[in-house]
């Protein structure tokens, strides 16, 4: 379970979040401009990386507010917290910090336990 | 034979009696079974999983693989470690897996038949003939699982307790201690737990250390003890294990509060400590492994530390002529001990080389005279259901020596099990042959023989440094100890067989029954990784989780791969550490609470009114009320559906979400969550409205009141408010969040009636005697509100039955006192309670879906025909640009239709299906055609006949046509018409005048 | 069949001290080319390589496996088989799978221990009730074998459990008598050894990086093991796949999830079939070792961690002693984790994509254990004949855009 | 004003009270308009709690308030309470009076109890005097304001029987222990 760092309230256990996906999927202004496939896509298609995602939480038992949050999929660590309205920030900022517990590659099992 | 230690300063005088297979034993209090069977001399103590081998007490710990036991006197409780289980007076004991005794036990004829069940047996048999497989063998092989009984009936009163703490030390040992006393009286927050009932460790466990600062080591706890108590940031829980450790240092412990005390099923026998801290301290030491020869597992063999322990701690030496075998030098200590008390070992066999063997245990292995055989092994042991005879080999050749019990040590392993769950790297160490912590993942610290320091003089300095980033103290002591200081270890994993016998079997799991040669043959077979090949055999997948032996066959692997250890890798270790009592983890939320259940105001009322509840959501909704005990469901609600129609019924509505929109842009954002227009709605008027998701399939209904283009209050489903909410809510603090617009639940502030029925509004006036309810005072479909006592309401004419109706909001405070006024006033007009069967029944008369009934995630608003609900001119709103898909657009979808049998005794089942046919085949082999399902149906009491609402494929074009309705459990079906959903009142006369 | 095991072949090896038994699978060094290079070595995996060589006639194919066979979900799952689904669509498929299993030992000469225990669902409330009766009508038309239960019904199956005395009461379950549980380790092993003797190579320990296209066309992958040629690739790497999927410039509409499941100590047999419930979330059978088998849900996050939150453990044990008190009494002996690829409509895609050559056999979210046979047979034919099986035509990716969704939560929920 | 648990070190009251729930912004003009309307400061800081004897006034979130009255008042002078502050378009009050539940949670072991029923972390240094916090206790959303020596607990009235059972079954398995 891991500890959310609520932009808000502070640090709370997992429990009392939701998770909303991936984070800055911008709703179509003109979804009625939008081809049945690209129509598609922003409904029923988000990335899923495995390393650094940018993923939407709300701390649904708690201000009940949206925010979003920078988490390393294949540690689970979290690496950023930010509010909604701030800026997307930059890939590069956390290329230093991929660690996965084995100190494998971003691509690959996470069942290593002993070190080569 | 067993001896006595009287020195013993930890077990208690008081005697008391347990039970083992019916007979009664003395014991002392302080004794667990293992520690209490030993003393009586007993070495038999349970047969094996498969093999149903004679097995004993291997350990005095939680890594027992062998001596399981069940708890007669504690609900039947199965697996129980015999080594850990404290006994108190009169519990009652039994052995396990074997029938009908386990001196004589019919199992183990598998034992005879063990050579053909080699690694993967059951997958290369047992195919045929066609048939057997299902009817025979394999009824008979889930008969023969398990180990233990099943338990028996029982409700837990376990609870849990949550700790947010700065430090967790985990083990209160020697590491645990000196690290503990470093935190006293400090600004951290600190909670060291202890699996044992005692604090100590090895100073318990063990003669090892002769002093601490000159203190004996008894003394020294007794200190250490006192002065972590009198500091007011430290809590010690003993008799407490921590079995998980999660991400972000959540660590979960298990308390056993009646260790060694007989359970009050009052109270709570278990606490759950759920714990999250930011440092955590491993200090839980390490395990000692065994060794695999021939017949390691008959009862007498023994781990030799755990032989120790059972001297120092229990006061029991399990037998005063026992042979040592070892390949390490902390048996010296065991040798001590046993001298001390004036007993001899009947020989010490070292697999070490002589030059290699420590210089003070060889002359002290002299002086004491004792046999003694250097660079030799065990090549194994013979007796019946016990050990007998063990067979030493030194280079060629082979002796004999009696005796009926063996100590062995293949040397320790530090206890990485938590720090690999806690995601931290471990490297091998040859000096120890073991594997030993190297990097953490997460804030943890590992202290004294679990990161590999074995080295008791250079503790406190480990100590000092690893916890120098931490303000503490720093603090020295000195050890004096009775062994070297040194631990020399020399790899020995397995001895060789003298003989190939097909019935003598060298165990390498003795928990799952398997043997080395297991391993080899599926080596042989291709499986050359440990998980891959831990998957086939089941080696250490038994409940210990190999703790004594999975280093022995990554090493046993290795080298038949030919292979570093450090190559093939360790399995994984997985939570938790030891089993974990189900009735802990799930705490007091089972049961009576496991679920909240939320109730209405007026819900003391129903109770007293015969009213039989439903579950929607977590909410108790009155399903029917009954007039008279004997009344069944149907009759009730034929009765409140015929009364209503005739003259009025009220339903206790305020389980129903309703949610308050405010702020300038209200209008926008409701035109853009809802596929109505309220544009162009009137203030105070109120309008039926359909959410749909982005995939265009409607989500939620409910009634939308416009108090003015700044300000709505939306209804919502029962079970479908919170999701709405939390859509608004998401939808404006990310997508739209220029829109200025707030939103409150208030589906708890008000008590909610619907009220409806030809005579409501007789009812309705005499309740509210200054309301003009006239029709054109208060048309359809608008509301007002009212000062009402000391209180603001607010009436909605609206109606879900059909018939003239109002909703009435009311403050929780006035409600029930409300509702009994309406049922005074309602008295003279047969006013009745109704439930939400008989709404299901009227509405589905007037032909209204419910969401979750006709809909099912894959309904639009056009395949209700709902078209008119559907604001055309809206540019945008949530879904709509889904509706225009291919599929969704297609004309042919299911859509709502009623259906009226031809025959009109006849009744229509819900969820059957309609079918162009009108019998089916007795058996169906190929898909029957059918054009969709009933979505609900009932018996009409107004119309008396039964009728239903149903999704068709092309529906729209198929009225007035006839179908058939299939009959659950037959094969004829019932002829049906497609007709209009709507049964009653299709003009909608009762609504709206 | 070369291997040919039987009890004769035991008995015959016990005298040799069960040193001859000969390699279930070779250990080939990849070549630089094949026909098919099929990207994940578990059940569905090693069932397509199998099927592509014994019904197609293909010889030319590799399996290529980052761990060793079955080291992802196909070893992490409860292993409940069943196939009462509520769309037609998924009913065929499923049955398709079922059909396969009730043959599959025989077929491939290796016990997967298929245990036609039946499975239950449980009814908890009015809607539950309704849901299952409506999904019991569905699969009667088309054949299928499941049927309705009263209380008492269920009570008589699985006397321990608790039906009254529950926050949630026990109302009725859908029974389907030829679901069941099987080994879900040995399907891997049987797949592997029989393709591997039609010639299939099984790579293990070899680990794609990413798959080669030029111009919406395979070229092959590129593995740890260097770059393997291939005009055609099937994808059947569970919560990876669209990973790999992004390495090819395709995205595919998944969500890689933790599932977690635990078994408890081994107990003489207590429960003889296995039993779903969706409203007290949680599923449990009993294994031939005797222990428990529970699954749990599944988190609300993405990972890739193969470890979810301990409170989905905590809700799960908190349904199971609910509803079997005696339960209270016995113990977790583990839990894991697997990743599992999540569909929006919680329905698989076994489909061609816009990459000429690229096939997918994904989304099978928490149930693509008991479609093993069924799935690797369909998608055997997709790549072979480059056009889908009449039974997968349905799970095409272009659903997503057409609206034409197979939406299975409704019937299946989190359990299925 | 009942009891519902009397433990060495921990006593739980339920009282009755009143509250509304304001959105808002949280600008000048909102707080010079709560100021009029309720004659009570805001609280600026998120999380921040103002109390005293009558009333308890905390902001739940960056746009949230709960005003709780704790002295006695007529249910209508919180209805007109409500309209007046609602003549404002930018803001959302909301009675809740009879739909939430308060409890009063006081003495030298309250946290220890309470952490039976919660994870939420009580320690002076997480959540200091003078805030409040929004949490699951007992599986039930709550609100937790600190005044110092007691702590304030509101949830929702549907809740009240379980939440009570709750606290008691609690205070009972405490005291067996």
């Amino acid at each position: 379970m891991i500890l959310i760092k609520c932009p808000y309230c502070g640090e709370r256990d997992q429990s009392e979040f939701a998770n909303g996906g991936e984070a800055h999927v911008v709703r179509p202004q003109n979804p009625e401009n939008l081809s049945d496939k690209d129509w598609g896509e922003y409904v029923f298609f988000r990335n899923n990386p495995k390393g650094i995602f940018y993923e939407r939480w709300v701390h649904s038992h708690g201000c009940k507010k949206w925010f979003n949050v920078v988490r390393n999929t294949s540690t689970d660590q979290i690496l950023k917290v930010y509010k909604v309205n701030e800026k997307r920030p930059d890939l590069t900022e956390f290329e230093n910090t991929l660690r996965s517990p084995s100190g494998e590659p971003s691509v690959g099992s996470g069942n290593f336990a002993v070190k080569k | 034979m067993t001896a006595i230690n009287n020195e013993c300063p930890y077990i208690s005088k008081n005697k008391i009696t347990f039970s083992f297979d019916g007979k009664t034993f003395p014991a002392f209090e302080g004794d667990t079974v293992a520690s209490a069977l030993l003393r009586n001399n007993i070495r038999l103590v349970g047969r094996s999983f498969k093999y149903h081998r004679p097995r004993g007490i291997y350990t005095c710990g939680i890594e027992e693989p062998n001596a399981l036991v069940q708890i007669l006197s504690e609900h039947n409780e199965p697996n129980t470690r015999a080594t850990v289980k404290r006994i108190y007076d009169g519990i009652k004991i039994s052995s396990q897996n074997r029938w009908p005794s386990l001196k004589f036990d019919l199992g183990a004829i598998n034992n005879i038949l063990s050579p053909i069940f080699s690694a993967g047996f059951y997958y290369k048999t047992f195919m045929g003939p066609k048939g057997f497989w299902k009817n025979i063998y394999e009824p008979l092989i889930r008969k023969s699982a398990g180990l233990g009984k099943p338990p028996k009936n029982f409700r837990s009163k376990s609870i849990h307790q949550y700790h947010n703490t700065d430090i967790v030390i985990i083990g209160g040992g020697l590491s645990g201690l000196i690290a503990a006393r470093k935190f006293i009286n400090t600004k951290y927050k600190v909670l060291l737990i202890e699996q044992d009932s005692f604090l100590g460790g090895i100073l318990k466990n063990t003669n090892k250390v002769e002093s601490i600062n000159d203190n004996s080591p008894s003394e020294w706890i007794k200190e250490t003890e006192d002065l972590l108590s009198n500091s007011t940031n430290i809590t010690v829980l003993k008799n407490t294990l921590v079995t998980t450790y999660n991400f972000t240092n959540h660590l979960v412990a298990l308390e056993d509060k009646f260790s060694g005390k007989k359970i009050d099923l009052n109270k709570s026998e278990l606490t759950l400590h759920k714990i999250r801290t930011s440092q955590t301290i491993l200090s839980n030491g390490h395990i000692e492994r065994f060794i695999s020869f021939r017949n390691n597992d008959l009862p007498g063999v023994m781990l030799a530390s755990s032989f120790e322990k059972y001297i120092h701690r229990y006061g029991v030496v399990p037998e005063e002529k026992p042979v040592i075998f070892t390949n390490n030098s902390s048996t010296f200590s065991l040798l001590k001990s046993i001298i001390s008390l004036g007993c001899k070992p009947q020989a010490y066999i070292d697999s070490r080389r002589k030059d290699e063997i420590e210089s003070e245990i060889k002359k002290f292995l002299k002086t004491n005279n004792i046999l003694s055989y250097f660079d030799a092994e065990v090549e194994g042991c013979d007796g019946n259901k016990k050990i007998e005879k063990i067979t030493v080999r030194q280079g060629k050749n082979y002796y004999k020596i009696n005796s009926s019990m063996l100590c062995v040590s293949g040397g320790f392993n530090p206890d990485i099990h938590l720090f690999t769950q806690s995601k931290g790297l471990v490297k091998w160490d040859k000096q120890i042959a073991s594997f030993k912590p190297d990097t953490s993942f997460q804030k943890t610290v590992t202290l004294g023989s679990v990161s590999g320091n074995y080295n008791f003089k250079k503790l406190c300095d480990e100590i000092d440094e690893k916890l120098s980033f931490l303000k503490t103290k720093k603090l020295n002591f000195e050890i004096k100890l009775n062994v070297s200081n040194k631990f020399s270890v020399k790899e020995l994993w397995e001895t060789k067989k003298k003989n190939n016998s097909n019935w003598s079997k060298t165990f390498i799991d003795l928990h799952n029954d398997v043997t080395t040669k297991d391993l080899k043959q599926a080596i042989t077979e291709g499986f050359d990784r440990i998980e891959h090949l831990k998957r086939y055999t089941t080696n250490s997948m038994g409940t210990d989780q190999g703790k004594i032996s999975s280093i022995n066959s990554l090493a046993i692997v290795s080298k038949l791969l030919k292979k570093e250890i450090s190559e093939v890798g360790t399995t994984t270790y997985r939570p938790p550490y030891a089993p974990l009592s189900f009735a802990a983890i799930a705490g007091r939320s089972t049961y009576e609470f496991y679920d909240p259940e939320r109730k209405t105001s007026i819900h003391s009322w129903h109770l007293k009114n015969n009213a039989v509840f439903e579950d929607v959501g977590q909410w108790k909704r009155p399903w029917y009320f009954k007039a008279y005990n004997n009344e069944t469901m149907h009759q009730a609600v034929q009765r409140e559906s015929k009364i209503l129609r005739e003259s009025a019924g009220i339903l206790d509505g305020s389980t129903l979400g309703k949610i308050e929109i405010k702020g300038r842009d209200a209008l926008e954002f409701m035109n853009l969550m809802y596929t109505n227009a309220f544009t162009k709605m009137k203030p105070m008027t109120s309008r039926y409205a359909l959410m749909l998701g982005e995939d265009g399939m409607i989500k939620d209904d409910g009634i939308i009141c416009k108090i003015n283009d700044q300000h709505f209050i939306a209804t919502t489903t029962s079970s479908g408010a919170p999701k709405v909410l939390a859509d608004m809510e998401e939808y404006l603090q990310t997508e739209w969040p220029h829109l200025k617009v707030y939103l409150n639940s208030i589906t708890e502030q008000f008590s909610t009636f619907n009220i409806s029925g030809p005579k409501t509004r007789d009812i309705m006036t005499r309740v509210f005697p200054n309301i003009d309810f006239s029709n054109e005072a208060f048309p359809f479909m608008t509301f007002k509100n009212f000062d009402y006592q000391n209180t603001k309401i607010r009436i909605m004419r609206a109606s879900f039955t059909g018939e003239l109706g109002y909703e009435i909001y009311i403050s929780p405070k006035y409600g029930l006192e409300l509702w009994k006024k309406i049922f005074s006033c309602g008295k003279a007009f047969n006013l009745i309670p109704y439930g939400t069967e008989t709404m299901h029944l009227l509405r589905a008369e007037k032909g209204y879906i419910v969401i979750g009934q006709e809909t099912d995630g894959t309904v639009t608003p056009i395949d209700l025909n709902y078209n008119w609900m559907i604001g055309k001119n809206k540019r945008d709103f949530i879904g709509k640009r889904s509706l225009s898909r291919p599929d969704t657009a297609r004309d042919d979808r299911k859509q709502l239709v009623g259906l009226s049998p031809i025959n009109k005794s006849d009744t229509i089942e819900e969820g059957q299906h309609i079918v162009e046919i009108n019998k089916l085949p007795n058996k169906i082999k190929n898909p029957i055609k059918y054009l969709g399902h009933v979505s609900s149906s009932y018996h009409s009491p107004n119309l008396n006949q039964s009728i239903g609402l149903a999704m068709i494929k092309g529906g729209n074009n198929l009225l007035g046509q006839k179908f058939f309705v299939t009959v659950s459990g037959k094969t004829q079906n019932i002829p049906v018409e497609i007709v209009n959903p709507v049964f009653i009142d299709p003009e909608n006369k009762r609504l709206t005048s | 069949m070369k291997k040919k095991y039987s009890i004769a072949s035991i008995v015959k090896n016990s005298l040799s001290d069960n040193e001859n038994w000969g390699k279930m699978w070779r250990n080939p060094n990849p070549k630089k080319h094949y026909d098919i290079i099929i990207v994940g070595g578990g059940g569905h995996g090693l069932g397509t390589a199998y099927y592509l060589a014994k019904h197609h006639g293909i010889k030319n194919i590799a399996v290529i496996e980052k761990g060793w066979l079955g080291s992802g979900n196909t070893g992490r799952n409860t292993t409940i088989i069943r196939s009462n689904y509520l769309w037609d669509e998924s009913a065929y498929l499923y049955d398709h799978a079922v059909k396969l299993w009730e043959n599959l030992s025989e077929d491939l000469n290796y016990n997967m221990m298929f245990s036609q225990r039946g499975v239950l669902n449980l009814a908890h409330n009015e809607h539950d009730i309704k849901e299952i009766k409506r999904r019991v009508s569905a699969n009667r038309l088309n054949g299928l074998d499941t049927m309705w239960l009263d209380k008492n019904e269920v009570k008589d199956l699985v006397p321990i459990m608790n039906t009254d005395n529950l926050r949630y009461p026990v109302l009725g379950a859908a029974y389907q008598p030829r679901g069941g549980v099987a080994r879900h380790d040995a399907v891997a092993w049987g797949y592997a050894m029989r393709a591997d003797e039609l010639g299939v190579d099984i790579i293990q320990n070899c680990e794609v990086k990413g798959i080669k296209t030029d111009n919406y066309k395979v070229e092959g992958v590129e593995t740890t093991k260097g770059f393997i040629k291939s005009s055609k690739i099937g994808v059947v790497a569970s919560g990876h796949t669209s990973v790999l999927a992004a390495t090819a410039g395709v995205r595919l509409p998944l969500q890689s999830r933790p599932l977690q499941a635990l078994v408890s100590e081994p107990i003489k047999p207590v429960i003889n079939t296995v039993v779903m419930s969706n409203a007290v979330h949680a599923y449990v059978s009993q294994s031939d070792k005797g222990e428990l088998v529970i699954g749990a849900g599944t988190d609300g996050y993405n990972s890739f961690t193969q470890r979810g939150g301990y409170d989905v453990i905590e809700e799960t044990v908190r349904a199971i002693v609910e509803l079997y008190p005696i339960f209270g009494k016995m113990k977790m002996l583990r839990q894991w984790g697997g990743i599992v690829d999540i569909c929006p409509d919680a329905s698989p895609i076994i489909s061609k994509c816009d990459v000429e050559g690229l096939y997918f056999n994904c989304g099978w979210g928490t149930g693509g254990f008991k479609a093993t046979p069924g799935s690797a047979n369909v998608f055997a034919h997709t790549i072979a004949k480059d056009e889908p099986h009449k039974i997968n035509a349905p799970f095409a990716l272009s659903r997503f855009s057409d609206g034409r969704l197979i939406d299975e939560h409704g019937a299946a929920a989190v359990a299925h | 004003m009942s009891k519902i648990v009397s433990l060495p070190g921990v006593e739980i009251t339920q009282r009755d009270f009143h509250q509304i729930i304001i959105r808002g912004n949280g600008s000048e003009t909102f707080n010079n308009i709560i100021k009029e309307k309720t004659s009570v400061k805001p609280p600026l800081r998120n999380l921040e709690v103002k109390y005293d004897e009558n009333f308890v006034f905390g902001k739940n979130s960056p746009d949230q308030w709960s005003l709780i009255f704790i002295d006695k008042k007529e249910h209508n002078q919180i209805n007109n309470l409500v309209t007046s502050i609602n003549v404002n378009e930018d803001l959302l009050a909301t009675d809740c009076s009879y739909g939430q539940v308060y409890f009063e949670i006081e003495g030298s072991n309250k946290d220890e109890f309470l952490n039976q029923l919660t994870h939420f972390d009580l320690r002076e240094n997480r959540f200091p005097k003078s805030t409040m916090a929004q949490t699951i206790v007992a599986r039930i959303d709550c609100s937790i304001y600190n005044l110092g020596s007691k702590l304030i607990l509101t949830c929702n009235k549907s809740y009240e029987d379980y939440f009570q059972k709750r606290l008691k079954d609690t205070a009972l398995l405490s005291n067996a222990s």
